[in-house]
């Protein structure tokens, strides 16, 4: 098992005709996983490497049974390529284009989480990777092989450093999820973890947070209500400089919420064991599950 | 992006929001021209971003040209708490009987934007959140429906708003939520929101904050970017398509992916080094981009060593290494480097810096050994 | 039993301190509807005959337990109206007021689908009156009694022709429920027909339509599909003038829908049968239902 | 309300939909310098609300003045299918390479709008639609979400849009729907939506259709209200707040709400009468508006007796009563009349009548007893 992609998933690339959507896709492809197709509008009837492209979504969808979508389109077509896809009936939408603005997200989230069943991974994400099933997205998948700890990331490149330091311990990992950081992604360390608690592979979760927002306290909460898997937590931005304060409105939502400190302390209330560096994080891992 | 005043207010003022009549001036002569037009009494404001001009005697009141003259050529070139006045704004004075709060902000935790609305305007609204929370009126707002007029009568009357100005609060607030939506901002912030003698209401202060991401369609707004009161270092980060923030230390960093630099820092901390800075290449950073920022490091004297941590995935090691081998050779630098790679294309990456044999940069192969070997080449 | 409104209403009227909504909402009060308070902004504290005003619907709610709204404002504040009384938590929304703005209803309609359980009835709907338990609305209550035929209409008028049609053969109503004619009725003709169904009250349906739109052929579809109880149709307009329709694309839209015969013939072909007049549907009721 | 195509475009211009340069001309002399300023060719046409202007000689292309002023002479004035050419749009000549058909509309079965687009325009898009309904793509629009760049593609490829216009028909769609949806219109569609030689789209017709109970946030729509155009009858009805659409028989109808009104003219013919009229007096009706209602009723000289089915609710029967007596004292009409009053205050209504005692007023019980009754006094 493993959650969101796997040998079941079938891929349509947004963006697949430019430079990364191909270095990318075929990069996926070369992996195992199955790219059905790629959307480029007005690049219908084209191919890139053999994988058909199409002027839709809709046409995409209806000719080769593409149920997840990868984009890679440029900021500001993103938006309308994540609900393009989600219109066509796709059911998993992962999003690796950063800098979309935030507007955008908001009315993407809100309107994906009233009209139905589609899961929105990203914007600006790495990825998931299921070891020894599928990759969709840029996580440098070499690095990793199947196993059971489970991880979930708003960063990128941190993921792949924590993935790491767990892969030279020798552990193997469910599926890597990388949510991003930015103002709204679509999923959440919540919904992610409920996924890995669900999964009979996953043995043992990690979380990789950062400064900034409240999605680690929510976890924390969550993880101390719903999951019965261990969790290992990890927070970025100790020594980082305090972040931009959006006025005395943006000081008000926030409260003290959002320091590493805090959110370090949030989990650690509930019983989450929190590594200093990522280092930390697989000795911790050890521990848990032995070496 | 922030606002100056002056420019929050045109912004309200596209979308009806009331605001003082006034203009915008550099020096004293154009400020007298304005205030002239704008007859007497006038306000004169000092144009910075930041809060506390009041409190530092960058607002007056002139009685007539003279008393302008006068304020304006005390105000110009002032220093308030770091920054230097270079920008004027001059407006009417307004007759002031009650002090509101009003803003948009958008809420990350609750994935909506936030209203908020007090009476207790005109003084420090985060002190009032601490003392007296339920002085504030706050809902969420659903970004597809937007914020509609009940939204907005609620506040009022969960505020306290005099009953006279609900209907004027109302279509204000209406009117400031169109401004926050239509220019994408992720702050619009009135305080004081006035209510006048007559009992009509304006904002007569703005802060706004826009969204970076969405610059690009709004021409009008991207042109605001006031460069010259940003740190030149960050603005040439900028500039490159870099992320830089300026730190107190003595130790240069550069990583790809925000999450993994701010680790770094943290295990450079741990190291016992102190960062010079937070440098974040981007995803998928091509060669130039490293050059760029290897520049922009270095542009800042107090560092000594500098450490690079790469994790490719869309970034390629291979690119990095040669962004790199471009800088040593256009920059020169004489401080040491220390480098890691792992991820996309490491090998590839490792063999380049083998190769050019650079003076003076230590390769290493996990994080926590480039931590500890750029606190001591530091020393 | 009957439907949406009963002795366990507690009505909030919006714009009850106007002539017609003070009216209206002493007039339902007289019959026995428990008003418990009403809205309009900037009049709280003072009452409507002891019924308490409130600035807000928000307030209203939280002060007086009040579950079911009847708006009465005029049109330009209608929707916005309707959108409060929703979002302070109240389950029926009853509309009255005519003349909206299509949009808003569009805008009101799509919202409140998305967002939860609000039932709206209306716009521009007489209202729903449960004979013996509850009025909400502007039906004239004396004409009808308590009884075993449940009646939906999108006409005003002429609900209260048909019932007082049934009255004089001696039948009275379980609940009758004016859905209003306005292009995006909050409460649609199936909506109404699956209440009466499962309603043990209710053993004959009444529904009357009119030309335009095609609500009463959706109907049709329905009652073949899902009711077992017996449904008589009247439909108006068999020789009401040609509706304007709008431009080529309204054409393309509605094709040969919405004459008065394409309804009564869709109606009959799905076994519902359908009196040519008010009179014909009370003589089939008896027909149904005994004398 | 439905606009002139002239209106229409001014309309599109306002939202940025391409539309030919052009001017209004209400005189030859008018049109002429409207002409001299597009420059020749020039399409004169005539501005009347009915489809089918081309085919009936009401649009033209002269090459000069001379031929510009013998089409404007024929075209005003002309009768084109029973209504007058009062009025002349005057165009720069389109390069006409594609002719495609765009519209939206309110689609009441979905409870949403409904965008259309085909690549069979200039033709009668109804007759397309019949022969070969997937020349037409179509889809519904969510309201909260609005018309997204995706929609209009797909709609695009659907329809096999030239690909080298996709772009600027899908920005032509987007403004569009924004006119239709922030104009609050119930229709707008361009047929047709043309391509130019040069490949650029634009509008060569326009139909709107706004709608009524929105204008009031419109005022500049609500003034292009083109009275003349309407049957004068229906214009003094609509000036009084009533429903009133002529009929071609001479039975005088009114009751209270539009389907009871229909149902009564439904049991009148079946009763063997012919309608004059539909007369919703509306719900609430007070007495004055009785009495204005049977000033229009009896303004069409046909009617020889008329026929009042009041089913009160909102609508008080002794008002209605009040209303019929001050409008005898006021028009002393001549043809008999048939009264019945049900619903609210009905004891009232038949008290003030039997007391008023009204020639050739009968008084009846019930629906179908008022329709035999009306039938028999016009006779």
């Amino acid at each position: 098992m493993s959650i969101f992609v796997d040998s079941d998933t079938r891929l349509c690339v947004s963006g697949i005709t430019g430079r990364e959507g191909t270095f990318h896709a075929m990069n996926n492809r070369r992996y195992g996983t199955e790219v059905v197709a790629g959307v480029t509008p007005g690049k219908e009837g084209q191919d890139v490497e053999g994988v058909p492209v199409f002027n839709t979504f809709a046409k995409a969808v209806a000719e080769t049974g593409a149920n997840t979508a990868m984009v890679f389109v440029p900021p500001r077509f993103a938006a309308d390529s994540i609900l393009e896809a989600a219109d066509a009936g796709i059911s998993l939408v992962v999003c690796i284009t950063e800098g979309i603005p935030a507007h955008d997200e908001l009315r993407v989230y809100t309107h994906l989480q009233r009209s139905g069943d589609v899961r929105l991974v990203g914007p600006n994400c790495p990825g998931i990777l299921s070891p020894g099933k599928a990759n969709v997205g840029i996580i440098p998948a070499s690095f990793f092989k199947e196993g059971n700890v489970g991880v979930v990331s708003r960063s990128g490149t941190l993921t792949y450093q924590i993935g790491n330091e767990l892969a030279q311990r020798g552990f193997g990992n469910s599926s890597i999820v990388g949510i991003g950081g930015d103002p709204v992604p679509g999923s959440s360390f919540i919904d992610v973890i409920a996924e890995f608690e669900a999964d009979p592979q996953t043995e043992l979760i990690v979380m990789s947070g950062e400064i900034g927002g409240s999605a680690e306290e929510e976890a924390a909460e969550y993880i101390a209500a719903n999951v019965s898997k261990p969790v290992v937590g990890y927070i970025a931005g100790f020594t980082a400089p305090p972040g931009k304060t959006m006025g005395h409105a943006g000081a008000i939502v926030s409260g003290s919420q959002g320091t590493a400190v805090a959110k370090a302390e949030a989990l650690e209330a509930k019983g989450v064991r929190v590594g200093r560096t990522p280092t930390q994080v697989a000795d911790i891992a050890v521990e848990i599950l032995g070496g | 992006m922030d606002l100056l005043e002056y420019q929050g207010k045109q912004l309200f003022a596209r979308h009806g929001v009331p605001v003082p009549r006034g203009g915008y001036a550099a020096t004293v002569e154009e400020a007298l021209d304005v205030a002239d037009g704008i007859g007497y009494p006038v306000v004169v404001k000092a144009q910075v971003q930041i809060g506390g001009r009041g409190k530092a005697g960058g607002i007056k009141v002139a009685q007539d040209r003279d008393e302008a003259r006068e304020h304006c050529e005390a105000i110009l070139g002032m220093d308030i708490r770091g920054l230097t006045v270079h920008e004027l704004w001059l407006e009417e004075a307004s007759d002031i009987a009650s002090e509101y709060y009003a803003s948009f902000v958008f809420d990350r935790s609750a994935k909506a934007t936030l209203a908020m609305l007090s009476t207790k305007g005109g003084m420090d609204i985060e002190a009032v959140a601490e003392e007296d929370p339920t002085a504030i009126a706050k809902l969420h707002i659903d970004p597809l429906l937007g914020f509609q007029d009940f939204h907005a009568r609620r506040l009022c009357f969960e505020a306290g708003v005099d009953a006279d100005v609900v209907r004027g609060v109302t279509v204000l607030l209406g009117r400031l939520y169109e401004a926050y939506e239509q220019e994408e901002a992720m702050l619009v912030e009135v305080n004081p929101l006035i209510v006048t003698g007559d009992r009509q209401v304006a904002a007569l202060d703005a802060k706004v904050t826009l969204d970076d991401n969405a610059l690009f369609r709004h021409e009008e707004n991207a042109e605001m970017r006031n460069v010259s009161a940003e740190d030149p270092q960050e603005v040439m980060a900028k500039e490159r398509g870099l992320t830089y923030v300026k730190l107190d230390g003595d130790i240069g960093i550069l990583g790809n992916g925000a999450g993994l630099v701010m680790s770094t820092l943290d295990v450079v901390a741990q190291a016992g080094g102190a960062p010079a800075n937070f440098l974040d290449a981007g995803g998928g950073s091509k060669a130039e981009a490293i050059t760029s920022a290897v520049e922009v490091i270095l542009s800042d004297p107090k560092v000594k060593a500098v450490l690079f941590n790469i994790f490719g995935g869309i970034t390629r090691c291979d690119e990095v290494a040669r962004g790199l081998i471009t800088a040593f050779e256009q920059i020169k630098p004489t401080v040491p480097f220390v480098v890691r790679l792992d991820g996309t294309n490491d090998k590839e990456g490792r063999a380049l810096l083998a190769e050019a044999n650079l003076a003076n940069v230590h390769t290493v192969a996990t994080m926590d050994e480039a931590a500890s070997k750029v606190v001591e080449v530091a020393r």
